[in-house]
């Protein structure tokens, strides 16, 4: 039953990303890619049992790594988008 | 209560006081009006226009005058003819009170109450009754006309095979109603228009026409509680001749419209400034009658300045007679119907009224205008 | 209550604050503040996630953490601003393999691995790995690291279909025995991993960034197959809205950039046929499309005809201008001596909807600098822009000086149809590599676009 | 493989042929097979929801089915074009009436009923009872069955307030018994049936139309708590979409008639000020409420002054009026004798804009029709529309003709601020109740309305 | 578990329907409406287990009664949308 | 290689076939070019602008005409200054070769190459050297100008607190290059236009200037492959005559174009539609030189007839000499430098070009041109 409750939010996830994205600017497709981006590193909070639930070895390597890779991307993705976005700020305004 | 219109006097004074559409509607409101023979001939009414109106045509014009409890025309009536006409008849016309003292004394003598069209207050409520807005508004015009037809050069853009035509360049100075409607129509036309004045307010009126207004900083000026120029100090005059002397001198057309009310007209444009000007560039001045904005200037000639032709017409609403008739004739309408008075068949002439206080001359045997009276 | 409960009660609101978050990102004046709630809500779900039960023991989690957000925020502080997108790519990357070590970190965890999980697994490493090598391959071609000139070899094809049969080959495999100690579990991520470096080796560095926007849409659905691999709500939530708007915006970037989606998605496996001018192909173009295009144009030249006199366009093309100019762009209006049917003909009409007088340009000033051009924007003209003019010796006009247009670097060419125009002359501009044609009256063509904009 | 999973996978099919379906509704071109996509969605979720195991008896679904089938084919046949908007209210009561029964029937299955099921049922049995009733007395409104007057009695708020807080009382109570038989439970019932006549009986009958719209997202969130009542997902995925759009599109409907959506949806409740000028209070409108109003609007008169001269919006202005054409409505410029700066001023710039000699129109030809012009778009006149010159004997532009757009339906007030004009007199119709002022220079408000058309 | 799955799938549908409408033409005001009321219909879908899982009588008259509203808004909405639409569509064309 | 420009002789020709500014370039690309002193003084253009130029100025106009490879002017040459030019001299000029059979055999007596400005064929290629389309062009402009400024109307709508005018309605017939620009000078100062042609394709071009086509069937008609219109049969001319008697009628301005190439201009307008016009209105005939679409026109006189004025004006690009020189100059410019060879400092006259093969008269002592031996 639960890959169903799973499939039902995936089709309706989808159906809302398509929707939300409509006209963007050039200008903001960077930021947006960037911004989007950071979101993908939710993966962290998959990567935290991976690591941290005491499989063997090699699965808390890995789920260790995981959780490395995951936090570069959201941390990293969301200094590096509010970074952009701050120049664009500015840039507008001066 | 009887409508005279006599046939004008003036040498090219090609309108008429009251237009046959006009008429029609003087008759319906109960009015009887007479019309001397051949009043409307130049501005395009024949004799019978008027007739199928429901006017009567007149070649007796003393008896006409002598009858009319209304007289209306467009220009001042003759000293001579002030006698023949009825006492207490209601006199609307131009009339130029500020220099005509000894006509206005006359019309007062004879116990003729003498309207002048000039003295309309410009407030909004007047608006449809001033004779000067409309007329000027033809004029300004008609003066681009003038001018775009002399030019050797054709005004708008073109770029053809045969190369690029680059726009004329019309400097308009003094943006009132007749430099407004210059500038529209230049502006039609296609040329580049630039535009001065000494009110600053009018700045804004100018570019909301698409064109450029010339910034020249003279200090403090202003305009008068009724929306005429203050005059200028000499000094301004200079320094706004400076300023201009550049902008001239680039221009292919330049058309003065600066008149300060009731004085002579200030001299804008000085020879040295017309001699800057290219050959085959022209000049039109509208104040050419109080004076002249244009050194050289003359009433109704085309002089030539070392191929600078500088065109002074005096009667430029004239030249487009049909439609400046139309136009007064409305004006005149408006007035004579605001204040008739139904009931006692009368023309209500209430001094507390500010568009009769200010437009009306004399009255009872009186000089009652304020303005005119301590002249 | 029950924790897990809570903790996805917190991922529920976490969900909501991606989607605000997602939906503000798009629009200059809240895009900041977009950004910010999106931080928020990932917080929440990193600090709800902590909460499972399942975590036994925090140091390695810690270490992971202090390790990443430690390199993460320098390289994000010290990267210059002009070498954002291969940041970006970088980032992207490591997502990707993140989730491909989560995948493969499953099958260490349960003793015994059902199969629709070993599937989801395996997505997750192949999509995972993909995007990985292939942010890795763009981050050196933007960076110039490695030679950004779309690398291709003889037998590429081939190669490409033999890998794809691989991977399913080994991906079947790896199914049926989903040990984590399998050596196909291996192959998966070996092929996956060059798979990704081959889809991205073909492309030029031009196109990198819709290839990092393609491959950060893929980044989203590997954390939403790992989401699948471990159950887990918000990782197929946050996971597929990155997926699904990662591919809007993908699609959006390559309109402006003038290419199809299909044609960047399916590059690695085709031939490469940039560069090479694709003769007697007419290419229409949609309203929406030439929105797209000209949204990110910062020189635009129009170059009026005939055709803008026959459909009255003069005022929306001024006021498309105007647009033009308020987003940025330098525009100007290029005026052939003899377009339209009398001298003068343009200067009337653009007189009349009162285009400054300084924006018209005489095809003798505007041809020495139309490369500059990004896009000439050809309203109903025909003959003055017709290249025989200049290059066929045979035509009736040739000898006539034309307005360069297809030298311009995109070229919109606005009729109604296909038809020649006053000198009767077919024009092999509507077939330029560069040209695209905007069928329909001008008006309501230019009308159109104006009201994409705003 | 299991066969509630399959229904399931059915459930997601036809979920996703709902959003089509819904999405295409929203445009002219599409709604037609949208229609069609979600009915052929719904025939999928009932299908599938007929292979419920839980179903053991056939016999009484199909006399339901049978029955309302016919009910609603003959209705929805029968009706008259005029009359389909109260058919639409009688059908959505019924579907309000369905979410009821569902929710209350749902008691009677269980043995025990959990907490959180009996807030859901009671979820149900409210929303689907205000639905209900609501639905009737907006059907007899409609159908001028009862008075369509909207229907106010003293200490209507008092006794409103008292009601919700029975049924507050009643549903903490049949919470904590949730029994079929408890009196609680028909206390619910009859307080929400009750309830729904209260909250439409206040409101006149040309506000009908949003009250529906508004009952309809009311029954899709019945359906959504039914869902929950028994546990299934389209009937949570269907409910709310209903739900949530139906309110947008309820807003969308209060904006086409320049109403606030918190103004119907608290009616009900508050006193009704209809018809009542507020005296003094300034009414500032958006450039997209401005939109909405003026495409529903078919007979369109734009009134210049010297403001629009100023902004130079003349081409714009003369675009807008011809998109409105294009929507179907009738558009005419009324020009004042004296706006302006100059005789003409306006015929100078309309002509440049080429607006045709045929719309325009002299104020003494407009004056008397002015009453059947839906929208006055006052484009930076001041004067000219000033009601004291008719009105007030005090005013110095007392007894000048005015264009009397105050008695228009609704009036647009194009201008920066609430400066006065050339004359420096104070305008009421700034104030006027019908009065919206769209702030701004001219020329951006009417660009910004043109683009939200298209 | 799944009244998280349920309540995940109710706000992601809120999200979606409150994006998927936006500018609509007045004339389809009305058609709009009606669709989305043939959609409410749905319950038809869950009336069917109170109608026919052989509960006591109350709750089976009480189902069969649902699924006959339920009903009715569903093949009344669907056709009362269509003939509107197809009105509509005529006019456009004729 | 010496190019001559001797002065105009023609009365009231105020154009100039070389400017100044063209001249500076003719030098440049290497040629000596004599003025005669004064040439260029009606245009606006002094000696010292010549001699700024590059140029030499000459008052000796026997040699300079005897000495010039190339000499260009406006209007053809007198018959007797033919025997001054040199041998093989080229030359360059408005020519009428349809009707001056006598000049032309004169000019190839005179083993002079003579080049008809009329004869440049109307093909996208020649455009650039088409004189006829430029000077046209300007008199389009021209002939609005004349008429709104005899009319005692205003062209554009105003509505005013003294009334609406309404605009002046404008009827132009024939929409060849001249006719466009003048439906687009009409349309810009306001006026409702309307315009007839007898080329059904000339409908789409009107429209594209905002203007009103008038229908009317005339049954088959057509152009010649160069453009032209092609004669109307005495019906055809009957039935277009009836179906513009109506719409005369209520025009303020009526401006005629209609021009056949090479035979008299067509009679369109009757007497008796100009008598059922309204008193004031104008009527300009620009055909007035070769016939006159205009019963009673005459040229260079405006003719008025119970109240209508009939404006022929026979060279109305003269009216704005200046740009009218520059367009024509470039013209000649854009000719000369063609089929200037650079290496063998020769004009390349190949007969082979369409060009060439279409205004080329005479060479080598031979009439060359085919439709005028032929004639
Ligand atoms: N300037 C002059 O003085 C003059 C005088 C006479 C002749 N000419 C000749 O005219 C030509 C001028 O060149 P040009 O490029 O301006 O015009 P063109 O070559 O005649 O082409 C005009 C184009 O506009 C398109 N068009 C027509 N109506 C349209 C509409 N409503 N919307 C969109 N497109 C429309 C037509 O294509 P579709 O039918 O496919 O839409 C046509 O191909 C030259 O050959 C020139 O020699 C010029
Ligand atoms: N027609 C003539 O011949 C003539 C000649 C002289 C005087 N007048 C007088 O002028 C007046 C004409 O009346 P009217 O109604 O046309 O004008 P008005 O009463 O002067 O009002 C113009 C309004 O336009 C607004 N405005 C200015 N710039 C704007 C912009 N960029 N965008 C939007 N709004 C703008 C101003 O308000 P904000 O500042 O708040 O924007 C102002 O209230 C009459 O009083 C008349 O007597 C007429
Ligand atoms: N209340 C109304 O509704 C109403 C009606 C008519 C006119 N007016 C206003 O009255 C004003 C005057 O109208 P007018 O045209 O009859 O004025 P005018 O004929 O007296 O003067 C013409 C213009 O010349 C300008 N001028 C004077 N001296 C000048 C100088 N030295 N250099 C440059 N310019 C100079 C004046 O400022 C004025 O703009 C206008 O602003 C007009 O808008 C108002
Ligand atoms: N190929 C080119 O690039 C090029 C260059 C210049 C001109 N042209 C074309 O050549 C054509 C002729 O130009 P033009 O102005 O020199 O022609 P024109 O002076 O010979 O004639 C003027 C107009 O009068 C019309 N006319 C003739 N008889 C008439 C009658 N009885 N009633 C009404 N109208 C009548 C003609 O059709 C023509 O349009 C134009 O269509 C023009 O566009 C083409």
């Amino acid at each position: 039953m639960e890959v169903v409750f799973l499939t039902f939010i995936l089709v309706l996830s989808i159906f809302l990303g398509f929707e939300l994205i409509s006209k963007v600017p050039a200008t903001l497709h960077t930021p947006l890619m960037s911004g989007a981006n950071a979101i993908s590193g939710i993966t962290l909070a998959g990567a935290f049992l991976s690591s941290g639930a005491g499989m063997a070895t090699t699965g808390t390597i890995l789920g260790t790594a995981a959780v490395a890779f995951a936090t570069i991307n959201v941390v990293g993705g969301y200094l590096v988008t509010d970074r952009m976005l701050s120049m664009f700020k500015s840039r507008k305004e001066g | 209560m009887q409508i005279s219109v006599p046939a004008e006097t003036t040498p090219n004074e090609r309108r008429v006081a009251l237009i046959p559409d006009i008429t029609k509607k003087l008759v319906r409101a109960g009015f009887e009006v007479v019309v001397q023979s051949g009043s409307g001939q130049q501005a395009g009414f024949s004799d019978e226009t008027y007739t199928e109106a429901g006017a009567s045509i007149s070649t007796d014009r003393a008896s006409l005058l002598a009858q009319g409890d209304i007289v209306l025309r467009v220009r001042k009536p003759d000293a001579d003819e002030v006698g023949q006409l009825k006492q207490g008849a209601i006199h609307v016309s131009y009339l130029d009170p500020y220099n005509e003292r000894e006509l206005v004394d006359t019309l007062a003598k004879h116990g003729v109450s003498a309207i002048s069209m000039e003295m309309i207050p410009r407030t909004t409520r007047a608006q449809k009754m001033d004779a000067l807005s409309s007329q000027a508004n033809l004029a300004g015009y008609v003066m681009v006309l003038l001018a775009a037809e002399k030019l050797d050069r054709i005004l708008p853009m073109m770029m053809t095979p045969a190369g690029t035509l680059s726009p004329a360049r019309v400097f308009v100075i003094g943006a009132g109603v007749a430099g407004l409607q210059a500038i529209a129509t230049a502006k039609r036309l296609g040329a580049r228009v630039e535009a001065f004045d000494t009110r600053p307010v009018v700045a804004e009126q100018v570019q909301s026409l698409g064109a450029k207004f010339v910034e020249i900083d003279l200090g403090e000026t202003g305009q008068t509680k009724d929306g005429y120029a203050r005059e200028l100090t000499p000094e301004q005059l200079e320094m706004q001749r400076e300023g201009m002397k550049a902008v001239i001198g680039q221009s292919d057309i330049v058309i003065t419209t600066a008149q300060v009310f009731g004085r002579p007209a200030p001299r804008i444009v000085t020879g040295d400034m017309v001699a800057a000007m290219k050959t085959g560039s022209v000049v039109v001045d509208m104040a050419v009658d109080s004076g002249g904005n244009v050194e050289g200037s003359s009433p109704d000639e085309i002089v030539d300045v070392d191929g600078v032709s500088i065109i002074g017409v005096s009667n430029l609403p004239a030249k487009v007679a049909t439609d400046a008739s139309q136009m007064y004739s409305s004006n005149l309408f408006n007035l004579v119907t605001e204040y008739w008075d139904e009931e006692s068949k009368t023309l209500n002439l209430d001094p507390e009224d500010d568009i009769i206080a200010g437009c009306l001359i004399t009255h009872d045997g009186e000089v009652v205008n304020e303005t005119i009276k301590n002249l | 209550m029950d924790i897990s409960l809570l903790a996805n009660l917190a991922y529920i609101v976490s969900a909501a604050l991606f989607i605000f978050g997602l939906k503000m990102l798009g629009s200059p004046a809240t895009a900041r503040r977009g950004n910010m709630l999106s931080a928020l809500g990932m917080l929440i779900a990193v600090a709800a996630a902590l909460t499972d039960q399942g975590i036994v023991d925090f140091q390695w989690i810690i270490v992971g953490v202090v390790v990443g957000a430690i390199i993460g925020a320098t390289a994000s502080r010290l990267v210059a601003m002009t070498a954002m997108p291969e940041m970006v790519a970088l980032f992207n990357g490591s997502g990707g393999a993140a989730s491909l070590l989560v995948g493969w970190a499953t099958l260490y965890g349960s003793a015994e691995v059902q199969t629709f999980t070993a599937v989801t697994v395996l997505l997750a490493i192949l999509i995972g790995g993909v995007t990985f090598s292939g942010s890795l391959i763009a981050y050196g071609k933007l960076s110039e690291t490695l030679n950004s000139a779309a690398l291709v070899f003889p037998g590429q094809r081939i190669f490409n279909s033999l890998l794809l049969l691989a991977l399913l080959g080994c991906g079947i495999m790896a199914c049926l025995d989903p040990s984590p100690d399998s050596p196909w579990l291996y192959g998966v991520l070996g092929l996956s991993l060059l798979l990704g470096i081959m889809a991205v080796i073909p492309i030029g560095g031009a196109d990198m960034p819709v290839v990092i926007s393609l491959l950060n849409s893929y980044s989203g659905l590997a954390a939403c197959a790992a989401g699948f691999a471990i159950n887990n709500n918000i990782l197929i939530v946050a996971g597929s809205l990155v997926g699904a708007s990662g591919i809007i915006l993908t699609n959006i970037m390559c309109k402006a950039m003038n290419r199809s989606l299909t044609n960047v998605l399916f590059s690695g496996f085709g031939a490469i046929k940039q560069g090479k001018a694709i003769e007697g192909e007419v290419k229409p173009i949609s309203v929406e499309d030439a929105y797209y295009i000209l949204e990110a144009a910062s020189n635009v030249c129009f170059v009026p005809g005939y055709g803008m006199a026959v459909a009255q366009a003069q005022h929306v093309v001024k006021e498309l201008g105007e647009i033009l100019e308020g987003n940025g762009a330098e525009v100007s209006y290029a005026i052939h001596p003899v377009a339209g049917r009398m001298p003068g003909h343009m200067n009337v009409l653009l007189a009349e909807a009162d285009v400054p007088y300084e924006q018209l340009v005489e095809m003798d000033d505007i041809n020495p600098r139309i490369e500059n051009v990004d896009v000439a924007i050809v309203i109903g003209a025909n003959d003055v822009v017709n290249p025989s003019a200049r290059e066929d010796e045979d035509s009736p006009i040739y000898g006539m000086p034309i307005i360069n247009v297809d030298q311009a670097r995109t070229v919109f060419v606005l009729k109604r149809s296909m038809a020649s125009g006053f000198s009767g002359v077919d024009n092999p501009l509507f077939f330029g590599e560069n040209t695209r044609m905007l069928f329909g009256d001008a008006k309501e063509s230019i009308s159109g676009v104006v009201s994409e904009f705003g």
